[in-house]
């Protein structure tokens, strides 16, 4: 059985405090997530250049759904039958990003409201040992 | 202001699950709209295709598959793909050309077919695929972001689903006597409640479904609109806007919003700004509206475009909703085609449909969904990745 | 004649298998772009991408990931499909915005990766998919019409393989000096006639191979080009024409033909009408060229070319090109880039990169490739589906 | 063992005289091929009824080439490793036009010119039991 492992490189850290992996830019100070561009998203900034950092491990909910329905392919399920999750997309100081997760295992809308803090958890992304972000309410 | 060009020809195949290829709804489309026009294929300069990305080759050249099914015939041609916002890229190029005087009559087709069930990336493993990503790592659909939306209206302005469901029931009623629409029937508020949650707070019924569907319109400046004896219904504006940075509201299909550590958000957001670039363009305001159409892939949203467009104040949108203000026969009707909720999406026709459909109000052609005196329509969308889509109409 | 626009700003990412992301690349030759022609990037108000097919979501609205990987500006956005002709489709909506008065500066971005090997279709089973169905059922890939179109030259002009090699040696010249071509090596005919037959009478380096590559323009009006002092390049004309019916000429990717047996074949096939259409438009012929870019994706193609371009009668292009004209010092160098045998094809990215390569020679700064004293040059080629594509520019 | 069948529907006949079924505008008479469009492609007319008709089993060669690599996916090969054919695009009379084909087993462009003489043949498409139509030399 091979560790487990993140379903993406890159993206986020596995470690006891883990964190997404955003980019900052050194000239003007704007974050990027994912960590994908190659140039600073600021239209009035030309530095070619973006650093690594890790973001913010808690923020606040900026809204929240769930799925009812199993997501088509590329998705692909944790369980048989499926089972329904929740999304949160997620707000982070002093990044001002929102960043899209499943809410961990567990959790759902009920436990939810727009401004609720949560806090990011890494989780299992379906039956494989593949691992993904997830956000954690932190029941305020 | 722009130069207003006219809409000589409109046409659609009806919407719904007919089974057959996309070229064959396009082709219906677009005879209907030359009949419409009183002009012949072969006196068409320009075609302009609304791209589909789910029926292989031919859907990617659009433009010139439609070209080719009505017999070549040597115009120039251009296919226009921006997810949801294809339909009125489409007619943008067309306007465009005859702005520059290089095209004298434009034909415009967006067709498509969907399959059921919630849209999904085309096949294959894509890594670095924005779409592709979020159903791989988080399993966010179309519907997932709606329902976003729609929470953020009840935590923020105290919406409630029994809102969200009075959309509905309004759009089925305007789409009663559509006969291009694929469901019309009434829905009550309790079948509505009764449907099964899709994405928290959204039930099935607060949801677009995906349909095959085509819209072509014909266009032409003023001047041979006019020799035609058909220069009534002109367009004023079309606003094909991209966000401005940073764009803070999560927008379909985005993992995340851009950062405003560095950059305070604008004043104004992205889907504001759309109408904004319209209405300068134009030169009108929502208080010249008669009519709109917008896109109400789910009823929640319908209520947030009531706001983008300026109709009301942000939060103000339900009460406008009980006011009865949006509903035919009210102080500015909203989606009297019966919107999305009766048509079902078809993605690079819908678009054009709204413009099919503002024509026909304009002309006082609409029949039982006819909005009085129709002198000012707006028509509205955003497509996926920052594509915005509003079309300024009037008599 | 149509009002010209002024290219005022050109840029490339070097053709090549760099490994890195199409929007990498792109960025790259739009900064370039933007560095030449001494604009922000803020400034910019018409974004257009030629559309990659095979780079996922990303790839189906290139000119909104462009705007989105320069940082939202609130730019109008386009995204134009065409295939092969996609650039060209793109630097028309740019060109014709600019003409009707919409936009200021235009940003035309085209950038591709490609797999090793042939070009193929997306996966998935697609029945109704005319290109879909060529593999499937005849295993007909894009070399197999490059060789027809070879054999015919043979058969019906008595051109010979050893005329195909020496287009490769002269290309492989001309590019030797061009710091953005992939392959920068002289290739003897020795060399081409030892290399396997791909699709007979074709061999591997009769024909061109795919590649990573990137390029952009900026374009503005005439005034705009004059106030920033970069009036010289001007763009003449762009003809995106379809062909007139019936087609009798076998088009890649068709099964078959248009049938003649009700109306006849045109007088003049699509290829050469859609120089017609340029040269109409720009109020110049073929005896005004200073140079040209076309199309070799094989070699015995650039030799079809001659002909459809009107640099010489039909079966006379073998003869051009011993007599050497169309070699740089010639009479009329075509590919003076060193054209796709040293760059491999980028399919969104190549029209573009032939205007860059034009505006180079235009202005006087090609180098060791210069054309002396060149004032007029035509860039040509042709999509699938029947897609015109040709921009004239001149001093 | 399932019957040989056409590998696609309706686009040729497998008996003793195999043809391709184009369709015919009962109005302009233009012909197509494939049998797939809907309206009359002539740009004149506009009839929205074509008639399925077999299309001439003789042609003239105009022009023809072969694949000496195999072709990618979704071409399947008939025999593995790889063996290289030939393809021709024969115009036909008086439908006046070019139609495309494998060229029969056993032949390759040794066989062919521009303008020779060319008979429709019905052969299997690769190792299953689909079939296709080729064009097989008449050896004029
Ligand atoms: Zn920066
Ligand atoms: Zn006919």
């Amino acid at each position: 059985m091979t560790e487990a492992a993140p379903v993406i490189d890159g993206w986020f850290t596995t470690d006891s405090q883990p964190a997404l992996i955003g980019r900052r830019c050194p000239e003007c100070g704007t974050y990027q997530f994912p960590p994908t561009g190659e140039w600073c998203p600021n239209p009035a900034c030309l530095s070619a250049v973006m650093v690594d950092t890790p973001l913010s491990r808690r923020g606040r909910v900026w809204s929240y759904t769930d799925a009812q329905y199993k997501p088509p392919p590329p998705f692909v399920a944790a369980t048989e039958p499926f089972e329904p999750f929740a999304i949160a997309a997620v707000e982070l100081r002093p990044e001002n990003i929102v960043i899209l997760g499943q809410v961990a295992s567990g959790y759902g809308v009920a436990d939810l409201h727009v401004g609720a803090e949560v806090e990011l958890v890494i989780e299992p992304i379906d039956g494989s040992r593949a691992l993904v972000w997830k956000w954690r309410p932190c029941g305020d | 202001m722009t130069e207003p060009v006219a809409v000589i020809g409109v046409g659609m195949h009806p919407w719904g699950k007919w089974g057959r290829n996309f070229v064959g709804y396009g082709l219906t489309a677009a005879r209907a709209a030359l009949d419409d026009a009183g002009v012949a294929w072969s006196d068409i300069d320009f075609v302009v295709g609304g791209e589909t990305v789910r029926n292989g080759y031919g859907g990617y050249v659009a433009g010139s598959t439609m070209a080719r099914a009505l017999g070549w015939n040597g115009a120039r041609v251009a296919t226009c793909y921006a997810a949801c916002a294809s339909g009125s890229a489409a007619i943008e190029a067309a306007r465009t050309r005859i702005l520059a005087g290089l095209c004298d009559l434009a034909l415009v087709v967006g067709a498509d077919t969907t399959p059921k069930g919630f849209l999904a990336p085309n096949a294959g493993e894509r890594w670095d695929d924005p779409d592709w990503l979020r159903f791989r790592l988080i399993g966010a659909t179309n519907p997932a972001f709606f329902g976003m939306y729609a929470r953020r209206r009840m935590d923020l302005y105290g919406a409630d689903p029994a809102d969200f469901a009075m959309v509905k029931v309004k759009n089925a009623r305007h789409g009663l006597h559509n006969p291009n629409a694929r469901y019309r029937g009434e829905v009550t508020a309790e079948e509505v409640a009764a449907s099964p949650v899709v994405c928290d707070p959204l039930r099935l019924l607060d949801i677009c479904a995906t349909s095959d569907g085509a819209a072509a319109v014909v266009l032409s400046s003023i001047d041979t609109a006019r020799r035609l004896g058909r220069g009534d219904v002109r367009i004023r504006a079309v606003s094909t806007v991209t966000p401005r940075f940073p764009n803070t509201a999560l927008d379909l299909p985005d993992i995340a919003t851009d950062s405003a550590a560095s950059v305070a958000a604008p004043d104004q957001g992205f889907r504001p700004s759309i109408a904004s670039a319209a209405y300068e363009e134009a030169g009108v305001g929502p208080d010249d509206l008669s009519l709109a159409e917008v896109y109400d892939l789910s009823t929640a949203l319908e209520l947030d475009w009531y706001e983008d467009i300026g109709l009301c104040a942000p939060g103000e949108a339900e009460k406008l909703l009980h006011a009865g203000d949006t509903t035919l026969g009210g102080r500015i009707p909203v989606n009297p085609s019966g919107g999305l909720a009766c048509f079902g999406e078809a993605v690079p026709a819908q678009a054009i449909a709204q413009v099919c459909e503002v024509t026909w109000q304009l002309r006082g052609q609409a029949g039982a969904r006819q909005v009085e005196g129709a002198q000012v329509g707006l028509t509205i969308n955003q497509g996926l990745f920052g594509h915005g889509s509003c079309v300024i109409l009037s008599r």
